[in-house]
């Protein structure tokens, strides 16, 4: 059936996300808060619905998605090709550009071509891994790269010392160092290839029209700056993206 | 739903490497934790009160915290007193601890369920501690011990997943991996329940054969 | 664009400590509250099919040895995501909560049932013998005589799973309950002090268990002696 | 000799190839005290739990009262199982006391004896326990009640089991040894149970190696060695004139010890 | 009377508030057989778990040979555990048999019986189970080696545990009611067995409720009530001159029945 008429006769866009993504999506002193919670706020009015969470653990984000406990997943996730084999990606959100964290007052990195040689923790099959690999190619020396389950583990082992950086999304990484400015300082400029954060439907023709409306939505909201104004107030700067992703770098 | 089986096929590597690092710390780590918990239990039954008080916090500690906390706290924080411990000795070391706890309990329900004159029996004809231990106590109380300690291995050998925090490149880790590398969550899901199940059933079935072997024996009164 | 980012995102510094404790602790409620009832619903399930297990009925063991196959040998997430994602597909909409003690129940009555099996067998014949001589009914042999013996040899393997359980409902976030755990990864992800976070989880997670251990133990040492 | 209250036929009993009762055929007759008497492992304990169905035969009938109990034979000597309901409606009029007590671990003496006047008989726990406590009484453990069995001496924990039996007023009464473990006392005092039960109709079977015990309290002696029944009658048949060698050999240790006891 | 082999002084022993023995006062002669009688539940078992120490008594002490076993007392009734090591050593010297027989379910009666010889004696499984199997003939259980406890009958078990006790051949043996599970003729033979130890020098003491059997090997009587020792001395005061009341009193019941046998 089309979900988009169920959608409306609901009245009820329900998104599917996973809370633990900051600043996209997380939990600030018990509230649900973060960009996707905005962004979304603005395509709830453009669709004329409202928007109804659930949160779950990523591992159970895609099989409720599958199961139709939701039709729309926030994450979001950085657009790559072989993501784009399975699901359908919205336009971009943000520059998913990829970044080094290090140890503040580390004065060994100074800019991205220091971690020559250096212990860098990255997440575990993320498209961030990619990322580093492939800029690790064009060192003089390799970066010793540390894979982890999830970021927060390689975050706590940055400030454990075992690592000397962790590589990651610009604007995640930027989060971590506002949140724990002592700890952590951000490397800049970012590195490698662009990439791109996009929100996650499903490919078949019963979500067709819905993934159209959510696009069409986007894109309002992108020309008219409302984006933009998002981008600044969770950034702290706005991004030029492209309208839609049909060929990632990665 | 989607439903690639390719996407098993096209990893199978990955996954056999991931599965074998699952086996063998799960095959190091159980038998390390019940020969753990064993001693544990002995030392409680028979040495002493303030070694029984001791022993009973530590255990309540190992026990009331989840692994995944446990391993966390000593991997990422054992480096802030000291302790720098790489990903599979912290694993194996901390999950045969963690079991332990669990199986000196099974063990000290067996202990108690040693009918008192079979003890007496032994120190009577002049048997050791030691030797009424491994002669009477530990072939009496097998029926009783066990099935849990079939659970336990079962239960070990599924937290055996936890240890991916750490960065341990075990099945789980690597089939969650896949999955989030090309979005195959279910596909990824039903391998690693077919393979869990798989280990179950294994070791349910050895659980099964040794208890017929030894338990032949009838208990004919208290 | 690169340099405004170190100054970026001025979030208000959260009330820290108590707030988060504070969050916490309300997860916790959830992680008791489902963790107790799926205990008591799963040992009740337990004790019949410990009892099908030993039964001279080879159909109704062969169930109950389906029933430990499953819960026992899949893993409780992939019974989560079954119980909550596919129960729908034929009709049956669980919430979140209830998919979870579904789940719960079913995977600890598993365990238990093993459990309460060595118990079960361990039960002297001749008491079985006496009972049915002054005439008991096999229901009330079972209630009267093996279960309280059963019950008080497996005693502490039945609390280590009760411990278990309780640590293992951190799973049921997969089915959206926002349990204790789950808090803990969230403001971990938000906050960015894993170690603190996660030190504080524990603690709760510490003092529910000390209770139940310690409850267990009292109620260990109430129950009339078995051994000689 | 009358109605019989337990007729055995051609019992037959082996566990694992090796037989213990060779064909048994046996009349306990109503009202009557029987002793069973023989060496260690003649097969006495089987027999009783036979009896009460405790065990399965592998041959051979058992009827009390005219009912069939576990297994029926047709003539052809085709076995069939009779429905457990039945079993245990015969049953309940039968009581037993086993030679190893079989107390319940976890109930006190009290709990051990009202246990079934409450679940089985359905009395208040007042009435069972008063009744219990009567019982406790005849044997002499009015000060024990709320002992558990693990804190009772092994005369104590007969004599809970004797009362346990008793409570339930069976109109059968198999006694695996009784008064093994009991003094002359007490084993006065059984036997003077017993025998008030006898007068009140009661059917009593008594396996015993004390045969001074059997000779004075039953009214039929049987002899049983390797799994035969030897010898029956009464117990001036048995003393007076022994007339199976092996019954007499049997004796001839005991009489020898009787005769001791007044060096 | 020569040296004793276990002297028992001022033995006290409670249960959770309830007084079992009442201070005993007793000594056990080497080489000779002490028995020792006396109602149910007046603390013959507690007295000989005593003397081997596998019961804390609350007060007085026990010296085996010359050595003081479980807890040394000086003079001002401070008392001091003895090292366990000592214990054992003297405990060696000692052997049981339990009222409940306690045997090991999960050994055979071979295994039970040689089990010590191999894991204490050091023998070799060879040595120990022909030793073993020697032992299993003497008390009629040939047959029976191979038999798990819950396959042997009362009598069969009573003589296993015997079996396993004389194995080690302890200096001093304590008995709990060795017979009283056996027929008259296997008392007689155990009666014959003791005789030929205490033939040989082994000190014994048995707990029996067979005043016959203690009248003709015992040459000592112990007769103990409500936790107290009423009398002591040679069988012949007890059944030729009773002087005392309750001692009388707990005999004729015996011979009552002792004559009942000759009706
Ligand atoms: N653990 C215990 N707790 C409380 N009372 C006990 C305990 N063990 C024994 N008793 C009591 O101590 C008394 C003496 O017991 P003991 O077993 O020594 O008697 P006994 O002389 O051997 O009797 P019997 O001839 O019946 O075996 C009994 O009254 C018994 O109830
Ligand atoms: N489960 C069993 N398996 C094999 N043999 C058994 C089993 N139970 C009993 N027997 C054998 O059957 C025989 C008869 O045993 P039973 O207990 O009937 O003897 P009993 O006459 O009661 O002897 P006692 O006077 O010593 O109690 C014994 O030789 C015993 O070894
Ligand atoms: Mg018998
Ligand atoms: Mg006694």
């Amino acid at each position: 059936a089309d979900t988009l008429a169920a959608v409306k006769a609901a009245g009820t866009l329900k998104v599917g996300t996973e809370t633990a993504f900051a600043p996209f999506d997380y939990i600030d002193a018990g509230e649900h808060t973060g960009l996707n919670v905005d962004l979304f706020a603005e395509i709830g009015k453009e669709l004329g619905v409202k928007i109804e969470w659930v949160a779950l653990p990523w591992d159970g984000v895609f099989p409720a998605l599958e199961a139709g406990k939701f039709d729309v997943v926030a994450g979001p996730a950085t657009i790559t090709k072989k993501r784009l084999e399975r699901y359908r990606f919205t336009p971009p959100i943000a520059e998913a550009t990829i970044a080094i964290l290090k140890k503040a007052g580390d004065t060994t990195i100074s800019k991205p071509e220091d971690i020559a040689g250096k212990k860098i923790g990255v997440g575990k099959a993320t498209a961030q891994l990619d990322q580093l690999k492939e800029f690790s190619e064009t060192l003089p020396t390799k970066v010793d790269v540390r894979e982890y389950p999830a970021f927060t583990e390689s975050y706590a082992d940055l400030a454990a010392g075992r690592i000397a950086g962790v590589a990651n999304s610009l604007p995640n990484i930027a989060f971590v160092a506002s949140q724990r400015k002592g700890t952590f300082e951000v490397v800049l400029p970012p590195f490698g290839k662009k990439s791109y954060f996009g929100f996650i439907g499903l490919k078949d023709a019963d979500h067709a029209p819905l993934m159209d409306a959510i696009d069409a939505a986007m894109l309002k909201i992108k020309a008219d700056g409302r984006m933009a104004e998002l981008q600044k107030k969770w950034f702290g700067a706005s991004f030029d993206t492209p309208d839609a992703v049909k060929d990632p770098a990665f | 739903m989607t439903f690639d089986i390719n996407v098993i096929f096209s990893n199978l590597p990955e996954i056999l490497s991931g599965a074998w690092v699952t086996i063998v710390i799960w095959i190091i780590t159980t038998p390390a934790a019940a020969v753990l918990g064993f001693l544990v239990a002995v030392a409680r039954r028979f040495g002493g009160v303030m070694l029984d008080k001791a022993f009973g916090i530590v255990i309540a500690v190992l026990r009331g915290t989840p692994f995944l906390i446990q391993i966390f706290l000593v991997y990422y924080g054992g480096p802030f007193v000291g302790l720098s411990l790489d990903p599979i000795p912290a694993g194996v070391i901390g999950l045969s601890i963690y079991g332990a706890a669990y199986f000196s309990e099974i063990f000290r329900s067996g202990f108690a369920a040693v009918p008192k004159g079979h003890i007496e029996a032994g120190i009577c004809v002049g048997l050791t501690q030691g030797q009424i231990i491994r002669r009477i106590l530990l072939p009496e109380m097998t029926m009783l011990v066990l099935p849990p300690s079939v659970n336990m291995t079962v239960i070990l050998m599924k937290e055996t997943a936890v240890l991916s925090i750490i960065t341990v490149p075990e099945l789980t880790a690597t089939l969650s991996a896949i999955g989030s590398q090309q979005y195959a969550f279910v596909e990824a899901l039903f391998v690693l329940a077919l393979f869990y199940w798989a280990l179950v059933e294994i070791t349910g079935w050895l659980g099964h054969l040794a208890e017929t072997k030894l338990t032949r024996f009838r208990f004919f009164n208290i | 664009m690169a340099s405004e980012f170190t100054a970026a995102a001025p979030r208000q510094t959260p009330p820290m400590s108590i707030k988060l404790f504070e969050l916490l602790l309300q997860a916790a409620i959830y992680t008791v509250t489902i963790s107790v009832v799926s205990i008591l619903i799963g040992f009740a399930i337990a004790i019949v099919v410990s009892a099908m297990l030993l039964s001279r009925q080879r159909l109704l063991a062969l169930q109950a040895r389906i029933f430990i196959s499953f819960f026992r040998g899949v893993p409780l997430l992939v019974q989560l995501l079954l119980i909550y994602n596919l129960l729908p597909a034929i009709g049956i909409n669980v919430p979140s909560i209830v998919a979870a003690i579904i789940g719960l129940s079913l995977c600890t009555a598993a365990y238990q049932a093993e459990n309460l099996r060595g118990g079960f067998s361990s039960v002297p014949a001749g008491l079985v013998e006496s009972a049915e001589m002054v005439g008991m009914t096999p229901v009330q042999i079972f209630r009267r005589i093996k279960a309280p013996i059963a019950l008080r040899l497996t005693f502490p393997a039945l609390v280590n799973e009760a411990i278990l359980i309780l640590k293992a409902s951190s799973l049921v976030s997969v089915v959206g309950v926002i349990e204790l755990t789950r808090m803990a990864q969230d403001l971990a992800g938000s906050t960015f002090l894993p170690l603190e976070i996660f030190a504080s989880a524990g603690l709760i997670y510490l003092v529910i268990n000390w209770i139940v251990a310690l409850a267990g133990g009292l109620v260990e040492r109430s129950l009339p002696g078995v051994p000689r | 000799m009358s109605v019989p209250a337990i007729t055995v036929k051609n019992l037959v009993k082996t566990f694992g190839g090796s037989t213990v009762l060779h064909g048994i055929d046996l009349d306990i007759v109503q009202g009557q005290v029987s002793c069973v008497i023989g060496p260690s492992g003649s097969g006495k304990s089987t027999l009783l739990r036979c009896m009460a169905f405790l065990e399965e035969s592998t041959k051979g009938t058992i009827t009390v009262n005219g009912e069939v109990l576990g297994f029926a034979e047709n003539a052809k000597g085709v076995r069939e199982r009779v429905p457990a309901a039945v079993n245990r409606q015969i049953r309940s009029q039968i009581g037993m006391v086993f030679q190893q007590f079989n107390l319940w671990p976890h109930m006190t003496a009290l709990g051990n004896v009202s246990e079934a006047l409450k679940t089985v008989h359905r009395m208040s726990r007042r009435d069972a326990e008063e009744r219990a406590m009567a019982q406790l009484v005849k044997v002499g453990l009015e000060g024990k009640a709320g002992h558990y069995p693990s804190q009772l001496s092994g005369g104590q924990q007969q004599r809970v089991a004797i009362a346990r039996a008793l409570a339930l007023n069976p109109k059968i009464m198999l006694f695996d040894e009784p008064t093994s473990s009991l003094d002359p006392e007490l084993t006065g005092e059984v036997l003077n149970v017993m025998r008030d039960l006898a007068a009140e109709g009661m059917t009593m079977v008594v396996v015993s190696h004390e045969i001074g015990f059997a000779a004075t309290v039953g009214q039929q002696i049987v002899f049983l060695d390797h799994g035969k029944v030897l010898f029956t009658g009464p117990p001036q048949d048995v003393f007076k004139r022994p007339r199976n060698p092996r019954l007499e050999q049997f004796l001839d240790t005991y009489i020898d010890r009787g005769a001791s006891m007044l060096l």
